[in-house]
């Protein structure tokens, strides 16, 4: 497993500084970095949320968004051809910078699920990587689209070719992406956290497959993950990042076990945190497995327009206080569900009561009007998509805001208090309200969206992969705040997460889901202590540990449903 | 390297030191900031304040009736504004000569630099109320110590010798007021019914759309002849032609209201604006909060090209005989003057100052648009 | 697919029956009738009018039944046996009269559309992407000049720089000689050598609004993160552009695409006239003027089933280009 | 005498196609008088006329061939297809005799049976002639027409009809000529009853034999005339691109047409006659100064384009040629005498209110203005020229005078309102609608803005309405409107016979007074007229009577002066110089042409024009 190793970095960065003007003072983003790449390994950056990956990886490319501007420092790039360049030099526009770009550096963006064009058929947008590095002929083109879609476990690759990417699940997007970045073996890949939208098994052989091309074609790898578990399963090397700084830089046996820059430590511990079950919920008293139900789901079942049965008869329940956690295989149907819930689609079949503040219960499949917006207010959602479900032309603000002010519980100062109090809680300064979503990193974006949730006082939030890319330290945080909030006022939560630490440190009840159908559910202990169904266990053994010196993933076990 | 161990949540001011101290601008303010700073935008926004108040202030910075006919000056070419006569301040317009060509039927100019007409600025004049109601004697700028012969056309004659600068000066009202009425109704109905059609799509839109394409099958110009004939003949020209205006843009929304339609129907489904139903707003809420602003360029660009259109619609009126009737005058009336072989070859200006007057008033507003856009685009121009 | 044509076309049956009551009505509207019209003309000549003589002519033509019998004999005559009547003033079946009007209004109309597009996306593109520069400055002046002056004066004032200062035959869409020609090389060259000025008068208007809209719109999708990602890709920036950002910035221009054909046929009556071209046009505002109803009706009615096509046609353009509207 | 013929016949004689040319001319052809000289053959004329609505000026240009006809100084009555007239000395009879050996376009001859065609099966058929055409009725009782030998016919009247040659010469007396039985019977019930039903059967515009007949030849030359190719005529040219929905029109020489220069060569010397169809008269100016028109007259020959036609002549390569367009007044304000409205009707009748607006408009200045200078303030009236001309008629209440025209006023309307507007007697501001369409190139809608003006000076408000020419035409036959201003014809010779100006007569496009009209046609319609109108009737009456010269000139005279003391309109200026443009290199065109709206000109001397090149 070790690559070949070379002296000669193939990408060196030097003193990178890339600063964003705004109208209330430059934002130094990245702030005199300097990092070197080695062909054939892997370095993992890691950092706080907002610290300035996204935006190093960007200026590799030269993508850095306006205003954003690189002012400072170098990039030597050995390419391909033996020569190097200093890609901070290049023109932007240039034929050489688009050379690299795609064949020689790829790259998967953090939000795979607007970093694609929705109206272009999937296997035309990866199919363009090799028309225009390679000018693979059309038919030719396809077959290998297919091949890259199969390697990363689309299912039935030769009908998704043909499919639009707002058809896909997020996973599945993430998964597009990755094949595009890989569909011309580049001698280097950044990978922008390629993994938070995907299960762990899935994750684990996507990891696979990075490694086996590392392998093979001498690959350097540039991955930024929040995921300790896949830093200590890949890395050669590790670089850690905050606000804008390199804090710590070294090998991954080194940091996780000597780390020495206080923040570092910090991560670390926050991980071992979220490796056991929060202490708040320990010390909790198992929520009364009230009979009064706040939620009860029979048999709801939905099929896509395409044909697709994409919820096959879901039966679950949630209780007041209580958090359910939903895990499953990427593209199983999670988010479909979720959003049946607020009926942002349709169940064809099935009943879904939900019980209302004054005891009554409705069936929210059949609700509409104002019944259905009254429970909407009890009932709130985080996207997965922190990117699409934030208007690009409003101010944070507004759109924290937005709630209050619909829900008529603050305005004008109030508001704006309010507003600020929230932003304060998920970490976020409050100077920024009145920048617009796309002037925030993904994990800032995220907690845009769940402050925007708990802003007013819902009964039930439905988290679709609420902390997915958030750091650890933020992430346990959250995770504090939100199990804090259902203390107070009994909130119940159904938390879709990929991250079974995630799902142990805060939920009470677990449910798993395949193809549609949830295979098991049960306490949170039960389920992954005791897993019952093959597919969970297959789950938990996909399970990465975040300790270098014990890489797991190789005796990971894949389940196979033996029905079609 | 060593002391950046705080948490975000302990100090937030900490995080971009920089900013802190500077408040957080409301949104509107924020607007009005980015809006300042474009500097053509507001250079713009002056020069749409002062066609309106060249608009209003009609009677006072034109020196003539635009009515007042001129037997000598017919066709005369506009005279230059001079503001020095051998070194000393002396504003004057070149004097004209004038001889009748009786073979090719026309007069025929010569400028006469010997001869100047001096010219005065706040010359008194014959009583007027200005604004319907303020008594004034003054004029802006006027001809003094004049013979009956002198003449001051700064834009030149038109056929009947009247005064182009007074007329374009005059046109102004009815051409920056009228016109933008429908403009503005267009807008409105385009944008709400067209919103209504693709947010909602179904059997809503459907009926929409059928209802879009009955109106969009009737051609407007049979339509106006019809409308114009309908219309009783003691109505005064002004409220005529308001009248056809109106139902003008009754029918001109329908473009507008298919391009939002078709924008939204692809919007509709964004999460963004799932999120936004979620959060409880009312359907049109969303449609006047979330989507247009996403469809904001667009619908400005249309509104800026809907105002010329507007402005000239009283030509295509004109030459059909059912525009604007004297003696009200408007560019459009003065544009559809302009409308012969006469005026192009021997008299452009005829043509070129109320094009000019029209370019400059649409442009501004085009700016001012642009303006306005960029200030709501997220996304900073350089 | 299929089916959504065949609902369509259901659907198009009652607005085509509102459409023809309206037209029927609006060209009604204005007092008098197509005698009158003949009565102007005799009294122009110096002759007397004859009362008697009129009145017959105006039984013989049906002019003196109610309206809604006019109607039903004219709809009738459509629907059962594709007879639009006859043009009074031209003694001929409406049938005979404008398809071949028609017809050279869509080549104008497609030639116009061709030429439009062509060069208003490309400018408009460069305005978008060089936004702010010398540029897309002088491309605004330029288009709000066109703007501002009315195309028939746009007409007038490029027939008589042409005519006067280039010594160019102007009007029509063929020289004399071969007006009545059957279509040959020498036809078509000399089509070609008129057709492009109305095609260029006609369009230049619609050019400068294309180009005002198509860069409003790429302004608005030039930033968005799928940009970047092709970008990513190391596509060129022309291509990019084009792949992308514009394909978006298209939906717009299709939405109100179909309706090209109608607008040509009804909307450029004025510059049809001044530079009187053998186009639909000019016989609408003829037949309207002299209150020659069946052919003036038969004209809009074909309008509107051409907007009704037209409509339907964008609407399947919309679907195309952007898989997230679906045809209902 | 030997005849000559163009050169592009004589293949088609050699072909045996035609017979030769002395056979195809009438045994006694007219011979033209030249105004240059004999000319040459070939060329074509390229002209042109507006795409819709203008069929009348194809009748102009090529289709003036009377019985009779007016010499080209329109002084003077001539035989013309017939060879010699005949009229009884009480003017009831009139004798035609036909030259001889005439033959239609088609070879076939043209004899009295044809002429009788018309007047039995056509005239005389109340299906095909509802109303007979006031030129053969006098007294309510229509002409008899008949057949006196081959060549020789007979009208005759049962009173009186001294204008009746006059009237045949201009061009509503084609009527007895242009119906070629030989053809036509086909379409006639009377001849062919059985044949017709087929006909019908594949004609789909035609419902009955009536539209069928009328589809191919047709009164006043409507457009189905000038759609037929079939139609046989007397024409010089004969059409062979109809009159329809291409862009143009054309028609070449008729082989069989009856007239000669004085050397014996068929008329006409130029082959061919293009019209292009033009949809807007600055195109036909463009085309004109591009050099693409031989010939252009109508729509572009008023003030406003001289100057651009004068600078144009170098490289249009044509001149100015005079035309003695001189109708009584180029501008006419036609208060309606009739109007519903009683106060109206009470202020508009009373005469000194009529000479109060006349005094108020500064004719002069509108001259100078509209036409440039070129006019003169005048009534409606004669033209100076002409033997009826009467100063005192042409100038009356002509000066502008506001001082009087106020003081007259202040009799009728003494109340004014805030706005120096004077009030009606019912108290309301007395507002006059004026009707004004923009036609005849007259720029109305110009002079009706400073009609405006003058009558706001001395407290009238005038509302203009600018409609167009069919609006306006439903609104008289309505009697809907208040006033307009119009053009008056009777300026030269036709003022005999066409007096509508001059008192309340048939309703062709003047209607001043259109209840009086109907009385005045049939006393049992419309409304009795008061006296000093009814006089003005009888004075006509007796110019119509009139059997010689010299008494209709002083019977005309009187009724002149009687009808000018009425003041039923106002008019305002005399016409301006009109003109012609002609290639330069045509020759024989008559100089000072005179024209109006039933003189149809130049198609009388248009065959002997010619290219010299
Ligand atoms: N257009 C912009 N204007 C101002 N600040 C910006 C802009 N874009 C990014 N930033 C700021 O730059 C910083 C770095 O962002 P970046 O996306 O690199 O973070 P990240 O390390 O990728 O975080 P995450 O893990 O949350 O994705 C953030 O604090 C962000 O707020
Ligand atoms: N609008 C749609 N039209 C058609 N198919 C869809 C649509 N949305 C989702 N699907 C399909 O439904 C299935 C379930 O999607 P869903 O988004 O619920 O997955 P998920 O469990 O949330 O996956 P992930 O963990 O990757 O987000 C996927 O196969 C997806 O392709
Ligand atoms: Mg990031
Ligand atoms: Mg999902």
């Amino acid at each position: 497993m070790s690559a070949p190793l070379s002296t000669e970095p193939l990408l060196s960065v030097r003193n990178l500084a890339v600063q964003f003007p705004t109208r209330t003072g430059l934002v130094k983003a990245v702030d005199d970095i300097s990092f070197d790449l080695y062909r054939g390994r892997t370095l993992c950056v890691v950092g706080e949320s907002g610290s300035g990956k996204s935006v190093t990886a960007r200026s590799i490319l030269q993508i850095v968004d306006r205003p954003g501007r690189i002012v400072g420092g170098s990039m030597e790039f050995a390419r391909a051809d033996g020569s190097t360049v200093d890609l901070a030099r290049l023109d932007p526009r240039g034929r050489q910078i688009r050379a690299i770009r795609g064949g020689e550096i790829a790259m998967i963006f953090q939000e795979p699920m607007s970093s694609l064009s929705p109206i272009h058929r999937v296997g035309e947008q990866i199919g363009e990587m090799l028309r225009i590095h390679f000018g693979t002929p059309k038919t030719e083109r396809r077959e290998r689209v297919i091949d890259l879609l199969k390697q990363v476990e689309i299912p039935r690759p030769e009908e998704a070719v043909d499919r639009y990417t707002f058809e896909f699940s997020g996973g599945m997007r993430q998964r597009v992406m990755i094949a595009m970045a890989l569909a011309c073996n580049p001698s280097m890949l950044i990978a922008d956290e390629p993994t938070t939208a995907l299960d762990v098994t899935t994750q684990a052989e996507i990891l696979a497959l990075i490694k086996r091309l590392q392998v093979q074609h001498g690959m350097a790898v540039m991955f930024i993950t929040h995921d300790m578990g896949v830093v200590a399963e890949i890395a050669d090397e590790v670089l850690v990042m905050y606000r804008g700084k390199v804090m710590e830089r070294g090998p991954v046996d080194q940091i996780f076990h000597t780390p020495e820059n206080d923040y570092t430590k910090m991560l670390i511990g926050s991980v071992l945190k979220l490796e056991s079950k929060s202490e708040l919920r320990l010390n909790r008293s198992a929520p009364e497995m009230a009979p009064e139900t706040l939620l009860e789901v029979r048999d709801l079942s939905l099929t896509f327009p395409t044909g697709l049965k994409a919820l096959d008869g879901v039966s679950l329940s949630v209780v007041p206080g209580e958090t359910l956690g939903i895990v499953g295989e990427s593209g199983s149907g999670k988010t479909t569900m979720g959003r049946c819930l607020l009926r942002v689609y349709d169940p064809q079949s099935g009943v879904m009561n939900f019980r209302r503040a004054d005891g009554s219960t409705v069936d929210l499949r059949m609700a509409g009007g104002e019944t259905l917006r009254a429970a909407r207010r009890d009932i709130r959602m985080i996207f997965q998509d922190p990117v699409g479900s934030l208007n690009p032309r409003k101010t944070v603000a507004d759109i924290i805001g937005e709630p209050l002010r619909l829900a008529r519980l603050a305005r004008g100062k109030e508001l704006d208090d309010r507003v600020a109090a929230l932003m304060q809680q998920v970490g976020l300064d409050p100077a920024w309200r009145e920048r617009y979503p796309h002037a925030f990193s993904g994990g800032q974006r995220q907690r845009i969206g769940i402050a925007r949730a708990i802003a007013v006082k819902p009964r039930l939030i439905v988290a679709d992969e609420a902390t997915s890319a958030l750091d650890v330290s933020l992430r346990s945080q959250m995770l504090d705040l939100m199990m804090q909030l259902q203390d107070e006022m009994s909130l119940s939560f159904i938390f879709i997460s990929h991250d079974m630490s995630v799902i142990r440190y805060m939920c009470d009840r677990v449910a798993v889901m395949y193809r549609g159908q949830i295979v098991e559910t049960g306490t949170t202990e039960a389920v992954t202590q005791n897993p019952q169904h093959a597919y969970t266990q297959a789950l938990l053994s996909a399970i990465p540990h975040p300790d270098p010196r014990d890489r797991r993933l190789q005796d990971r076990f894949r389940y196979q449903e033996t029905s079609p | 390297m060593t002391d950046t161990t705080q948490l975000p949540e302990t100090d937030p001011a900490a995080l971009n030191p920089q900013s802190a101290e500077m408040a957080v601008a409301g949104q509107w303010k924020l607007f009005w900031l980015k809006f300042v700073k474009h500097r053509i935008a507001v250079l713009s926004l002056f020069v749409v304040l002062f066609l309106y108040l060249v608009a209003a202030l009609a009677d006072f910075i034109a020196p003539y009736d635009p009515n007042q006919t001129n037997s000598r000056y017919t066709y005369a070419p506009p005279q230059a504004l001079g503001l020095f006569i051998d070194g000393s301040f002396s504003p004057h317009v070149t004097g004209l000569d004038m001889e009748l060509n009786t073979e090719s039927m026309r007069r025929e100019f010569f400028p006469n630099p010997d001869a100047p007409v001096k010219v005065g600025f706040f010359v008194p004049s014959e009583p007027y109320a200005l604004l319907g109601f303020i008594p004034m004697q003054h004029k802006l700028i006027g001809t003094i110590d004049a013979r009956p012969t002198d003449s001051m056309y700064l834009f030149g004659a038109d056929r009947l010798g009247r005064d182009i600068f007074s007329r374009v000066v005059h046109g102004a009202r009815v051409s920056l007021s009228i016109g933008l009425v429908g403009v503005f109704l267009s807008l409105i109905l385009g944008v709400t019914i067209g919103g209504i059609s693709g947010f909602f799509g179904g059997v809503v839109d459907t009926v929409i759309q059928r209802i879009i394409e009955f109106l969009r099958s009737i051609p407007t110009i049979p339509l106006w002849m019809g409308l114009a004939a309908a219309i009783p003949l003691s109505w005064p020209p002004i409220q005529t032609y308001f009248v056809i205006t109106l139902i003008v843009s009754l029918i001109g929304w329908t473009s507008l209201a298919r391009e939002v339609r078709g924008r939204f129907l692809s919007l509709r489904n964004e999460d963004f604006v799932i999120a936004a139903r979620l959060d409880g707003m009312s359907e049109i809420g969303i449609i006047f909060h979330h989507l247009v602003p996403s469809f904001m360029s667009h619908i400005i660009a249309t509104l800026t090209l809907a105002i010329p259109t507007m402005i000239l619609a009283e030509t295509a009126l004109s030459f059909l005989g059912i525009g604007l009737q004297p003696p009200i005058v408007s560019w459009g009336v003065l544009l559809q003057e302009a409308q012969n072989i006469r005026a192009v070859s021997q008299a452009p200006w005829l043509l070129f100052t109320p094009a000019a007057a029209i370019v400059i008033s649409v442009l501004s507003l085009n700016f001012l648009g642009d303006g306005l856009r960029d200030a709501a685009d997220p996304y900073e121009a350089h | 697919m299929l089916s959504f044509i065949a609902k369509r076309m259901l659907l198009a049956i009652p607005t085509l029956i509102a459409v023809s009551i309206v037209a029927f009505i609006i060209i009604q509207l204005p007092p008098g009738d197509y005698l009158t019209t003949l009565m102007a003309d005799w009294a122009s000549q110096g002759g007397a009018v004859e009362m008697g003589t009129v009145a017959a002519l105006r039984e013989r033509y049906g002019l003196d039944q109610p309206m809604y019998v006019q109607y039903w004999k004219w709809v009738s005559g459509i629907v059962l046996r594709g007879d639009f009547g006859i043009s009074f003033e031209l003694n001929r079946p409406v049938t005979d009269i404008i398809w071949g009007r028609l017809g050279f209004s869509f080549l104008l109309a497609f030639l116009t559309l061709c030429f439009v597009w062509a060069l208003a996306i490309p400018i408009g593109i460069i305005s978008a992407v060089r936004q702010y520069s010398i540029t897309d400055y002088g491309v605004t002046f330029i288009a709000f000049f066109m703007l501002a002056v009315p195309d028939f004066l746009m007409a007038l004032v490029a027939m008589y720089v042409l005519s006067t200062f280039f010594g160019q035959s102007v009007g029509g869409l063929f020289s004399p000689d071969f007006v009545d020609a059957a279509w040959s090389w020498p036809r078509l060259l000399d089509f070609a050598a008129h057709v492009w000025l109305p095609v260029v008068v006609i369009g230049l208007g619609s050019l400068a609004a294309l180009v005002r809209i198509m860069r409003a719109n790429l302004l608005d999708e030039l930033h968005k993160p799928y940009v970047t990602t092709a970008r990513a890709k190391g596509m060129s920036e022309l291509e990019l552009l084009l792949r992308y950002p514009v394909r978006m910035a298209l939906n717009p221009l299709i939405s109100t695409l179909g309706w090209i054909l109608p607008a040509v046929v009804s909307g450029e009556i004025i510059v049809s006239v001044v530079m009187s071209l053998p186009t639909a046009g000019p016989l609408l505002l003829r037949a309207l003027l002299a209150q020659d109803m069946y052919l003036a009706g038969s004209l809009i009615l074909l309008i509107s089933v051409l907007t009704i096509i037209g409509t339907l046609i964008s609407d399947m353009l919309l679907a195309l280009a952007d898989p997230r509207i679906r045809l209902q | 005498q030997e005849y000559g013929q163009a050169p592009t016949l004589d293949a088609r004689v050699e072909a045996g196609e035609l017979p030769p040319v002395d056979e195809r001319l009438p045994a006694n052809p007219y011979v033209e008088t030249m105004v240059d000289g004999v000319g040459k053959y070939g060329g074509t004329l390229r002209t042109t006329i507006l795409a819709n609505g203008d069929h009348y000026n194809l009748t102009r240009t090529i289709a003036n061939e009377l019985l009779v006809r007016w010499n080209p100084e329109w002084t003077e009555v001539v035989p013309s297809l017939a060879e010699e007239v005949i009229a009884s000395d009480d003017a009831t009879t009139f004798t035609f005799k036909l030259r001889e050996g005439l033959k239609w376009s088609d070879g076939e001859p043209f004899t009295v049976d044809d002429i009788m065609f018309w007047y039995e099966d056509v005239f005389l058929n109340t299906a095909l002639t509802p109303d007979k055409n006031p030129i053969f009725v006098v007294g309510g009782e229509p002409v008899v027409v008949t057949k006196i030998d081959e060549d020789t016919v007979e009208f005759k009247f049962n009173s009186p009809y001294g204008l009746f040659l006059q009237q045949l010469a201009y061009g509503q007396g084609h009527l007895p000529v242009i119906y070629p039985k030989h053809y036509l019977s086909q379409f006639h019930e009377k001849y062919n009853a059985e044949g017709i039903p087929d006909l019908l059967a594949q004609d789909s515009t035609a419902a009955d034999w009536v539209a069928l007949f009328n589809s191919k030849v047709s009164v006043t030359f409507q457009p189905p005339y000038w759609q037929n190719l079939d139609l046989p005529t007397l024409n010089p040219y004969v059409l062979t691109v109809p009159y329809a929905d291409s862009d143009r029109v054309e028609a070449v020489r008729n082989p069989y047409y009856w007239k000669v220069d004085s050397e014996g060569n068929q008329l006409p010397y130029i082959d061919r006659v293009t019209w292009a169809k033009l949809d807007d008269p600055q195109l036909m100016l463009l085309r004109m100064t591009g050099g693409e028109l031989d010939f252009a007259f109508r729509h572009i020959n008023n003030s406003t384009y001289k100057s651009v036609l004068f600078d144009g002549q170098e490289t249009g390569n044509y001149r100015f040629v005079d035309v003695k367009d001189l109708p009584a007044n180029d501008a006419t304000l036609l208060l309606n005498l009739n109007v519903e409205d009683p106060i109206k009707n009470e202020i508009f009748n009373n005469k000194d209110f009529r000479i109060a607006l006349s005094h108020a408009i500064d004719r002069q200045e509108i001259i100078d203005l509209v036409y440039v200078g070129q006019g003169a303030p005048s009534q409606v009236a004669p033209q100076p020229e002409h033997e009826l001309y009467n100063e005192e008629m042409s100038t009356q209440y002509t000066e502008y005078d506001p001082d009087l025209a106020n003081s007259m006023l202040d009799e009728i309307m003494p109340e004014k309102d805030g706005q120096g507007f004077r009030l009606g007697p019912d108290g309301q501001r007395f507002t006059i609608n004026f009707m004004v369409a923009d036609v005849f190139g007259l720029s109305y809608p110009d002079i009706m803005q400073m009609v405006q003006q003058y009558a706001a000076d001395v407290g009238i408000d005038i509302q203009i309405r600018t409609t167009d020419r069919a609006r306006l035409n439903t609104m008289w036959y309505a009697n809907e409107q208040d006033a307009y201003i119009w053009n008056c014809v009777g300026g030269l010779s036709e003022a005999y016979t066409d007096v509508r100006c001059y008192i309340p007569f048939q309703k062709a496009d003047i209607f001043m007074a259109s209840k009086w009209s109907e009385w005045y046609s049939d006393p049992n319609t419309g409304e009795e007229p008061p006296q000093r109108v009814k006089d003005a009737y009888d004075a006509y009456d007796a110019v119509k009577a009139a059997v010689t010269d010299e008494d209709r000139l002083a019977k005309m005279k009187e009724f002149l002066a009687i009808s000018a003391d009425n003041l039923f309109t106002i008019g305002i200026s005399r016409p301006m110089p009109k003109y012609m443009l002609v290639n330069n290199d045509i020759r024989n065109v008559v100089e000072g042409i005179p024209i109006t709206g039933n003189l149809w000109h130049p198609a009388p001397t248009l065959t002997q024009w010619y290219f010299d090149r």
